[in-house]
This record gives structure tokens, C-alpha cells and sequence, in this order.
């Protein structure tokens, strides 16, 4: 056995290393709660503004590339699989199991970011970047510009909460490698596991808000 | 089946996240239905059942602390406060939109 | 236990090197270090009131119509950020939370520290902002004033208030969880000191409110930065939703300020009247509520912004359910002075003036809640003078009184107490001096931001402006004698009050991890009896 | 009324009496409840002070009753206040038919009034006293408060869409208008003067301003201009709404609502009609937003306005 794991103790205000990473769970949790007001309020604006201007609004989103969108919600769903299933590595001990899952999660997300990448070129092709090249498109008035604002800033955000998941990753193999994640100990994963399951949610809801309503 | 890290297999996971992946597809699809304002009602159920399914399962949200449904739902909760409250507003001020 | 703790140096005098201090996770250190920064932003936000006072103190002003605009909006900004939403949680609250629920730490030490540190970024993010030439915005960045017209720094600004907002989430956080897992055992909720109790209202208040306003002033500096749409109405936006989402922030920040007070002012009435809180159970529930209920009422700014008279009437209705909370707590202050033994050292004038102060601005509340009143008096000097009662003459005299009251644990050293009382009163006269008037302007017709107003009004000017020096003295006054008692105090004993509380069950300073073994409690908070002067603290010890 | 309260503000209109009736009685309470706290708190130091004899045995713990009393009892008195305040509100903010009609705009840092006969103020408003004026307001830039402490009557002034307030001035003298929502650097000299005048200097003070082409005429100009009329004239051949007898009315919206033609409705209408498209007619007029001026609009409000009025009553008799 690794002796890091042999000596490890709970830090001095914890009875036990389970009341600490139980605590760190639900430590997780409420910054999670936080999380869910920070983009609840900025789809919030977005809804406002789209009772105000529903067509033009809908009329601006069906140029938004749908491709792009479904794939991506595919790799986030794919990516919080390879996640549990790295975390279940961790809590039985199967060490190159859990390795393997997390380089996996990493890669879901580098790809997600690229694809991510691409459709913003294609938007800048479609002068539809606000501040940048944006175009009036008929039809749309001023509320066409305001999706795009929209658009990007939340997709912005949240390839932005991506990155700094794909950073935590790579920093949990880093522990790993080094024998800190053990079964005894392995709470610092499952709050980096939950971290990475929320920012899957956040484009759960953003997917069809830009995506989807109003395409028909 | 179990879902406790300690014990649980691979099996629960791939099934929920097959059924996510579904529901993508059924949301995608009925996106481009004639069904007005049920396309987005359906879309937005689709996306509610996918959190749940992953709060629940991936998160592991019955697990203990049992104060983590409190603190999840919490988040949830205090958007109904900004949505439900700001309607009163923009649902009948006579001058907006411009 | 005894010859440990002689063993044991205490949390100042462990180890006193630099990066002891600066990379420290004791969050006794940690709120220390909170100490030395907002007292460094109420100086800054003190001065710019300063010349405030002195540029109405006449018609013709001091300053530059330009730089009282940038002096107003400093003050706004740094007090309500910078000193009043953090002084109480990060200082009293870090210092004292662990000890009161007997936790040897907070439960994420590093998030602390991170707290502070980002904490002090936005203030440099702010100071650049305001070395730079300041902004002319008010505190409330109304849009499209503040995203296509106002000059000076304003997306510098917004980027100060969008990061302060980590440090309150971080430390919010960190109360939340501590007190939800970290409490001795025998501390049920029904056990917990009421400073506890407000202190973990107030975190569900920042934790649920701040992330609003974040994605605000992110919208507001992307508009500013970017040149794009979001609020302006000429390109489609509405300038009334970012007054929708700054209040639905701004308005439980009000609560935010109030609360930690009001738990701090229970733990001072009951000390020095030396009785159980009256209601107990009626104060916490009291204290909940508000948290709960100050986010419906935020529209209560807006009754003349042009929102719908529908939703008008709905938030006024709200806003009077959120008082009856706050009148249970006045009543129930009031009650625990009943059949005490009360002495009235410099906490306690404090804690007195505190109960009196909230009070008035309370029912001047009731009055700007009423709508046909609030629209005479919306934006006049009336508002300034009803949120400065509750916020300086409310939050800032109880943090005065909590700073007092815990001095000695602190740093194992009394305060000079007749100065204190002094400081006190003065507080209470200066205060009242200079916002009484304010009042009487506000229904004369004074607007708010004015760098200039009519010779008329220039008596009750002259007034609050001659309250505002006194005040000013009795604001540095405690700097000077709490300073001087640091080397010339008197020695503490562990317990100089007499009080129950976990946190005085230790010697003064407390040791590095605060207690040897876990605390078990056995009482309730306030088991003092006023009748033979006996008192139990919450570890189970009875004293006679 | 009042004047000999050196710190009471002189109350120049109807809606200034009824709000100031309603601030009194609130003002009372207030006195009473600062009051009540205070001597509760005086007496108990006092006579509980440390050293004093009084007995501190039996003391009141069980504490339901006490509090739900008290918490019933400030919840009635709370409600009557905002039962109280809500009804004055409603009537304030709901501007009936005025006698007179002002348009103002806002702007950095001036007040611009115009009356119907096309009257043009700046700073300085002339009203008979008597009379119901009803005030709509626009702004051409930042947020502007209307306000009028003796009268006690403010509104916002937001960029984008109209507000209308509305007073009954019966006191003739001069009163302060203010802005009280900042508005920029010279936020504290947006102030002007509404002078309140018996109806003959009114009517006087009218004649002297000259010959004026009304605002109706005005906005009739600007409706050729514009080429309005070439489809909502007359003759035109496009099927476009008639406008009319539009003011007052009531108009079925293409998405199924129901919207009474009023001021802020005919100007949503003008610069931004797709929003607003009429029950029934092609989406075919050109959105305007961003090309006329706010003084236009306005200008535009008061022809479409004298369209209805022509029939129902004589808005140039006074």
C-alpha cells in the first residue's frame, strides 16, 4: 500500500475522514445551489426578452447550428458516464480502470470544446458575433443581436466552467498518480465528479433553449 | 442493482445514460413537430428528466449527507422566487415590450 | 486540561512569522486579517461621506458637481460591499462561529483564506477604479446611465462587484456547512447562540442572492465593454430588468447587513441583562424568515421605476409581511430588559442604541413600504435617511458592540471602558444628529444625489453636517483606544463577562485550535439567572 | 395648510392632500410605536439597573401567548396601511382623462414641455390651477424622474416608453420640479418651475405665447412626412389599419391579446410595429425605432389622438 494512505488523518477540525468528505460533499452541493442561480438568472434575461420578441427571437436562434448543439449534449451525457464509472474505479480500488475513465472524461471534454471551437466559426462565417461582425438579419430587428449576446455569453460561461473541469481532472490524475485517491479516502474525486455532472446540467437546459425552441 | 461507489457495477449507468441519450433524440425530433407550444414543453420535461436522472444516479443525491437534496433543491427553488415574482411584472406592464 | 493549556500558546503567539499570517487557515488569523481590511475600506468609504457632509454643509459646495457624483458613488460602493456585507460574517463571524457551535476550525480552511484573498483582489480591481478617476454611476449602476453615458470606470467597478461576490459565496459557504456538521455534541439548533442563528441566516441570504447580481454585472459589463445590447432601449433591452435583478440581490443585501446584527445584539442584551432571551424559539424562527421572505419583496425599489401597478401592489403587500418579523424581534429585545440586572457598560449602549435605531428606521420602512407614501418620498433624502438608520445606526453600531464585547477575547487585552462609553454615546448623539435631519429634507422635497439644492434647505444641511463630524469622532475615537489597549490594556481573564457561550470557556486569546477536547453542551445559550446572579454555561458548568 | 411647521412642505394639489393625509397617520403610528419601544426600554433600565431592589424572581417565560398577540396585532395594523396606501397608489398611477394634455421629454439635464395648442416650454410649466393636467412623459436618453413635491407626484421617466402622471393643482404659486433619478453630472440642475395660475392669467399667458401651429398639426405634417398617410390615409390602397377613432380603443393583436390604444400603445406601435401587428392586417409597416425623435413621437400621439377626439369632445376649446 501507498503509505500516504496508511497515514492519512481527517484535518483537525473532523472526527473522522468520513464526517470530511462528507462534508466536502455537501460542501459542493451549496456552491452547486449557487451555480444554479448564476445561470438560472441569465436564462432568466433570455426568457424575458424572448416573451418580449418571440419571433424575431426564434427566427435569429433557427441560425444557431444544431449539429454542433446535439453532438456536444452527446459528449457531456457520454463524459458524466465516464465519470461515475471513474469514481466507481476509485471506491473498489481498480486503480488502471480509473485512469483509463478519467483520460476519457478528458478527452470527452477537449472534444467538446472543439466542436464547441468550430461552430463559433461557422457563426463568425454567418456574421452573426455581436461586437465583432455582426449583420442585421431581416426580420430580425435589434432582438436577433440580443440572442447572440446571449448565445454567446452563456455558451461562453459555460465552455469557460469546462475548462476549469477539464483542469480538475487533470489534477485528480495527478493525485492519483501519486496514490492519493484511495478507496479508504477518495472524496476530493466524487467533489470533482460532481462538479463535472452539473456543468453536463447547466447544457441540458441550454441546449434546448438555443437550439430547439421555436425550430418547428 | 446497486449504485453505491463501493459495490455497483457498470450496468445502471450505461442503461441511464442510453436513455438519456434517447430523450435527446426525442427532443430533437419533436422540435421540428407542428405542436406549438408542446414542442418546448416537451423539450424542457426531457431536459428536467435527464437532470434528475443524473442528480440522482451520477450524483449519487440519496446518498448520505442526507442534507444534499436540501442544498440541491435549494438552488432551484430561489429561481422560482426570481421567475414567479418577476411576472407579476412583465406580465402586465402595459408599456413593454417597446 | 489545565496543564495542557498552559502548554499551548495561543492562536497570536503560535508562530509570528509573515507567511504564518498570510498563509494561514486558523480562521481566527483569517478574521484578523478580514479586520485589517475592511477597516481599511470604512476609512475609505468614511472619508468620501466625509466631504459629502462638508460639500452640503453649504449651497455652493466644495467639490466639483463631477467629483461629488464620483464621491457618492465611491461611498455607496465600498460601504455596501466592502464594509457592510462582509464586516460582521468575515470578522466577528469567522473569529467567533467555531468557537460559539465548539469546532476547532471552520470546515473548509483553505476556502476561508481564498475568501480573503479574493476579497482583497476586488479591492484592488475597486481602488484601480477609483485611482483612475472613479465612476459617476451611483452604487446602483442604473442602466442605460451607467452602460452608454456615464464616463469613468465602470466596467472596472462592475468587475470589482462581480468578484466580491466569490468572497462572500466562499464564506457563506464555509458557515453554511460548518454550522450544518461541525457542531459539538449535545449543540442541537435549539441550542445555538443567536449570533449563530443570524450569521447562518445571513449565508443562505449570500449564497442564494449573490449569484443573481454576478450574472448582472457580468450582463452590465459585457454591454459596457462590448458595445452590444442587453438593457439598452434602443436596441430592444429593457433598463428595468437590470433594476429587477440588481434588487432581487440589493434588497436581501439590506438583510444581509442586518442580520449578523441582529444575532450579535441577542448575544449583547442578554449578557449584560444577565437573562434568558425572551422567545427564544420565536427569534430564530424570526430570523429564517426574514432570510426567506427578504427575497419577495425587492420590487418595493422599483414602485415608481414603472413597473406594473399590479405587481406594485404585490411587492408593497410582501414588504409589509417581512416587517412582522422584524417587529417580533424589537418587541422581544425589548421584553429581555424585563426584571434583568442591567448594566449598561459600552457593549450595552451599543446594543440599546442599536434597538432604538433599528426601530425608527424600521417604521420609517413601514412608510416608504406604503405606496402612496413611497412616491413623494422615493429618491429623496427621506429613503437616505430610513436605510442609513437601519444600516449605520442598525449594522454598523452592533458591529461596534460585538468588536467591544469579544475585544478581550480577541487579544486577551480589556479596552478602556469609559472611553468605550464614551465612544458610544457619542455614536448614538452624533448619528442621530446627522440623519434625523435628513428625514425632514427627504419630505421637503430633497432629492438624493444632488450636488446642489435650493439656499431654503440649508439649516437642516448645516445640522446633519455638524452631526457628521461628531460622528466621525466617535468613529476614529475606538481606532485610537482600541489601538492603545493592544499594549497598555489590562490583562483578560478567559471569561470577563461572565458569559455562557462556548467561546468564552476558553482562555483569552483562545489557543490555536480553540478548545484541547470537543466541548459536550448540555444547556441551552442564555442560562442566566437574574434572580441570585447565577449563570450555566453551554459546556454545563454552573457558576453562582 | 401646515405652514407653521417650519419643516412641513407645502401641499399644492389634490393628490398632495390625500397622500399627505395618509403620511400623517403613518407618522403618528410611528411616533407611537418609537415611542412605546422607548419607554418600555427607559422604564426596564431604570428599574432593573444593576444594584436596584426590585424583584427579579417569576419572570414571564412561556411565551406563545405574548407573541402571538403582538405578532397579530402589528399584522392587522400593517394591513390596513397597505390597504390604504394600494388604493391611493392605483388612483395615482392610473391617470383618468385630463383637461389638458402636456407632452414633456426629458433629456440631459433639461425638461421640454409642450402644450396642445403647440406651445413650446423649457424648464417652466404654465398650468390653470383647477384643472386636471395629465403629463406624458418620454426620454430621449437616461432614466429621468418626474417630481413635484407639492404636489407629491413622481414617476420614472424610462427611455423607451411612455409614462403618464397626472395632478390637480388648487393652489396657484410656483412649485419645483425636480429630477430625482440620477441622471449624470449636472443631475442636481435639472430643475424647473411649474407655475400654477388662476384660469384667466392661464388663458392669458396662452394668447401672449404667439401663433402656434398646435401639436396636432404638427403631428399631422409629420405624418405626411413620414409617408404615414400613404397607408393609413384615407385613399390608400394598402390595407392598413384606419386610425381613426384608435385612441381609447380597444385593439385585437394578431397573437390573440387585447390592448387599449393608449399613449404608451400608439407609440409602440410607430417604432416598433411587428410587435403589435393589428388582428387581421398584413405585418407590412416598416419599424421606425431608432428614426424619430421622442418629440416626434410625440407630436405623432397628438394628431392620432385629435383623429377620435374630433368626434367625442373639443380638445382646442380651451
Amino acid at each position: 500500500m501507498p503509505s500516504a494512505a496508511a497515514t492519512l488523518k481527517p484535518e483537525i477540525q473532523f472526527a473522522t475522514l468520513d464526517q470530511q468528505g462528507e462534508t466536502a460533499q455537501l460542501g459542493i452541493w451549496v456552491f452547486l445551489a449557487t451555480e444554479t442561480l448564476f445561470f438560472g438568472a441569465l436564462i432568466f434575461t433570455y426568457y424575458i426578452y424572448r416573451m418580449s420578441y418571440p419571433e424575431q427571437i426564434a427566427h435569429a436562434a433557427k441560425d444557431a447550428v444544431l449539429w454542433c448543439g446535439s453532438v456536444n449534449i452527446g459528449l457531456l451525457l457520454t463524459s458524466s458516464l465516464t465519470m461515475v464509472l471513474a469514481i466507481n474505479a476509485a471506491a473498489q480500488g481498480r486503480r488502471r480502470e480509473l485512469v483509463f475513465w478519467l483520460v476519457a472524461t478528458v478527452a470527452l471534454g477537449v472534444i467538446f470544446l472543439g466542436v464547441k471551437g468550430y461552430e463559433y466559426y461557422l457563426d463568425y462565417k454567418d456574421h452573426v458575433v455581436p461586437a465583432a461582425n455582426y449583420v442585421e438579419k431581416p426580420g430580425e430587428g435589434p432582438a436577433g443581436e440580443m440572442f447572440w449576446v446571449f448565445y454567446f455569453v452563456a455558451t461562453g460561461l459555460h465552455a469557460i466552467h469546462l475548462s476549469t473541469g477539464i483542469g480538475l481532472v487533470l489534477y485528480m490524475l495527478w493525485r492519483v498518480s501519486r496514490g492519493e485517491i484511495t478507496p479508504a479516502y477518495y472524496a476530493p474525486l466524487e467533489v470533482v465528479g460532481l462538479y463535472w455532472s452539473f456543468v453536463d446540467v447547466v447544457w441540458l437546459f441550454l441546449y434546448p433553449s438555443i437550439y430547439l425552441v421555436g425550430r418547428s | 442493482m446497486k449504485v453505491d461507489a463501493k459495490e455497483a457495477g457498470a450496468l445502471p449507468f450505461v442503461i441511464a445514460w442510453l436513455l438519456m441519450v434517447g430523450l435527446v433524440g426525442l427532443s430533437v425530433w419533436t422540435a421540428f413537430l407542428p405542436i406549438g407550444v408542446w414542442s418546448p414543453i416537451i423539450e424542457f420535461t426531457v431536459a428536467a428528466a435527464q437532470t434528475a436522472t443524473i442528480f440522482i444516479l451520477f450524483m449519487r443525491l440519496k446518498g448520505p449527507p442526507s442534507l444534499k437534496w436540501l442544498a440541491a433543491g435549494t438552488g432551484f427553488f430561489w429561481l422560482l422566487f426570481l421567475y414567479g415574482l418577476s411576472m407579476t411584472d412583465y406580465t402586465t406592464r402595459s408599456s413593454w415590450p417597446s | 486540561m489545565s496543564i495542557a493549556t498552559d502548554v499551548e500558546p495561543s492562536f497570536l503567539e503560535s508562530e509570528n512569522t509573515l507567511a504564518s499570517w498570510l498563509f494561514t487557515k486558523d480562521h481566527k488569523r483569517i478574521a484578523l486579517l478580514f479586520f485589517a481590511s475592511i477597516t481599511f475600506f470604512f476609512f475609505i468609504g468614511g472619508f468620501a461621506a466625509t466631504l459629502i457632509r462638508l460639500h452640503l454643509a453649504n449651497p455652493e459646495g466644495l467639490l466639483q458637481p463631477a467629483m461629488y457624483n464620483r464621491m457618492f458613488t465611491m461611498h455607496g460602493i465600498v460601504m455596501v460591499w466592502f464594509f457592510l456585507i462582509p464586516s460582521i460574517p468575515t470578522t466577528l463571524g469567522n473569529f467567533f462561529i467555531p468557537m460559539m457551535i465548539g469546532a476547532h476550525d471552520l470546515a473548509f480552511p483553505r476556502v476561508n483564506l481564498g475568501s480573503w484573498y479574493v476579497f482583497n483582489l476586488s479591492g484592488l480591481v475597486l481602488l484601480y477604479a477609483l485611482i483612475m478617476g472613479g465612476i459617476d454611476t451611483g452604487w446602483t449602476f442604473y442602466t442605460p446611465l451607467s452602460t452608454n453615458y456615464a464616463s469613468g470606470y465602470v466596467f472596472a467597478a462592475a468587475m470589482a462587484v462581480f468578484v466580491n461576490g466569490f468572497s462572500s459565496i466562499m464564506t457563506a459557504l464555509n458557515f453554511v456547512v460548518t454550522i450544518h456538521r461541525l457542531r459539538a455534541p449535545g449543540m442541537t439548533w435549539m441550542r445555538l447562540p443567536l449570533f449563530v442563528w443570524g450569521i447562518y441566516a445571513v449565508s443562505l441570504v449570500m449564497l442564494t442572492a449573490t449569484p443573481v447580481l454576478a450574472m448582472d454585472t457580468m450582463l452590465l459589463a459585457v454591454e459596457r465593454f462590448l458595445g452590444v445590447g442587453m438593457f439598452d432601449p434602443t436596441r430592444g433591452g429593457d433598463p428595468i430588468l437590470w433594476q429587477h435583478m440588481f434588487w432581487f440581490y440589493s434588497h436581501p443585501a439590506v438583510y444581509i447587513m442586518i442580520l449578523p446584527a441582529m444575532g450579535m445584539v441577542s448575544e449583547l442584551i442578554t449578557c449584560y441583562a444577565r437573562r434568558p432571551i425572551f422567545g427564544y424559539a420565536g427569534m430564530t424562527m424570526a430570523m429564517m424568515a426574514i432570510a426567506i421572505v427578504s427575497f419577495f419583496v425587492w420590487a418595493h425599489h422599483m414602485f415608481v421605476a414603472g413597473i406594473s401597478v399590479y405587481s406594485a401592489i404585490v411587492f408593497s403587500l410582501l414588504t409589509f409581511f417581512v416587517a412582522v418579523p422584524s417587529a417580533i424581534k424589537v418587541f422581544n429585545w425589548t421584553v429581555s430588559l424585563h426584571k434583568g440586572v442591567i448594566s449598561l457598560d459600552a457593549p450595552m449602549l451599543y446594543a440599546l442604541g442599536f434597538v432604538l435605531l433599528f426601530t425608527i428606521g424600521g417604521v420609517t420602512g413601514l412608510m416608504v413600504a406604503t405606496l402612496a407614501v413611497d412616491v413623494p418620498v422615493h429618491d429623496t433624502y427621506f429613503v437616505i435617511a430610513h436605510f442609513h438608520y437601519i444600516m449605520v445606526g442598525g449594522t454598523v453600531s452592533a458591529f461596534f458592540g460585538g468588536l467591544h464585547y469579544w475585544w478581550p477575547k480577541m487579544t486577551g487585552r480589556h479596552y478602556p471602558e469609559l472611553w468605550a462609553r464614551f465612544a458610544a454615546i457619542l455614536t448614538f448623539v452624533g448619528f442621530n444628529l446627522t440623519f434625523f435631519p435628513q428625514f425632514i429634507l427627504g419630505y421637503l422635497g430633497m432629492p438624493r444625489r444632488y450636488y446642489t439644492y435650493p439656499a431654503e434647505w440649508q439649516p437642516w444641511n448645516l445640522l446633519s453636517s455638524a452631526g457628521a463630524s461628531i460622528l466621525a469622532v466617535a468613529y476614529v475615537l475606538p481606532l485610537v483606544y482600541l489601538g492603545w489597549s493592544l499594549l497598555y490594556g489590562r490583562r483578560a481573564e478567559g471569561n470577563p463577562w461572565r458569559a455562557t457561550g462556548l467561546e468564552w470557556q476558553t482562555p483569552s486569546p483562545p489557543p490555536k485550535h480553540n478548545f484541547e477536547t470537543t466541548p459536550v453542551v448540555t444547556t441551552s445559550p442564555y442560562a442566566y439567572n437574574p434572580e441570585d446572579g447565577s449563570y450555566v454555561t453551554q459546556d454545563g458548568t454552573a457558576y453562582a | 395648510m401646515y405652514r407653521w411647521v417650519p419643516f412641513w412642505p407645502n401641499t399644492a394639489s389634490l393628490q398632495g392632500v390625500v397622500v399627505n393625509n395618509l403620511f400623517i397617520a403613518e407618522l403618528a403610528l410611528c411616533v407611537l410605536i418609537v415611542g412605546s419601544v422607548l419607554a418600555m426600554m427607559a422604564t426596564f433600565v431604570i428599574r432593573y439597573r444593576r444594584g436596584s431592589a426590585a424583584s427579579r424572581g417569576e419572570l414571564v417565560h412561556k411565551t406563545w401567548h405574548w407573541e402571538i398577540v403582538w405578532t397579530v396585532g402589528t399584522l392587522v395594523a400593517f394591513l390596513v396601511l397597505f390597504g390604504w396606501g394600494a388604493g391611493i397608489y392605483v388612483w395615482l398611477y392610473q391617470a383618468p382623462k385630463g383637461d389638458i394634455e402636456i407632452y414633456a421629454v426629458a433629456k440631459q439635464w433639461m425638461w421640454k414641455f409642450q402644450h396642445p395648442g403647440g406651445q413650446g416650454e423649457i424648464d417652466t410649466l404654465h398650468v390653470p390651477v383647477g384643472k386636471t393636467i395629465r403629463v406624458v412623459l418620454a426620454s430621449q436618453d437616461v432614466i429621468h424622474s418626474f417630481y413635484i413635491p407639492e404636489f407629491r407626484i413622481k414617476h420614472d421617466v424610462v427611455p423607451g416608453t411612455n409614462q403618464v402622471v397626472w395632478f390637480t393643482p388648487d393652489k396657484p404659486g410656483t412649485y419645483r420640479i425636480e429630477c430625482t433619478q440620477f441622471c449624470g453630472v449636472q443631475h442636481a440642475t435639472m430643475i424647473g418651475n411649474v407655475f400654477v395660475m388662476p384660469q384667466a392669467a392661464y388663458a392669458q399667458w396662452l394668447a401672449n405665447q404667439g401663433e402656434n401651429e398646435s401639436l396636432a398639426q404638427q403631428g399631422e405634417a409629420l405624418f405626411r412626412t413620414y409617408g404615414c398617410s400613404g397607408c393609413h390615409g384615407a385613399n390608400s390602397t394598402v390595407h392598413a389599419p384606419s386610425l381613426d377613432g384608435l385612441y381609447g380603443s380597444l385593439v385585437h393583436l394578431q397573437d390573440g391579446s387585447v390592448r387599449r390604444a393608449d399613449e404608451a400603445y400608439i407609440r409602440d406601435c410607430i417604432l416598433t410595429p411587428r410587435s403589435f401587428t393589428v388582428a387581421g392586417y398584413p405585418p407590412v409597416m416598416p419599424d421606425f425605432s431608432g428614426q424619430i425623435s421622442e418629440g416626434d413621437v410625440m407630436k405623432l400621439i397628438a394628431y392620432i389622438q385629435s383623429l377620435s377626439s374630433r368626434n367625442t369632445r373639443n380638445v382646442d376649446s380651451h
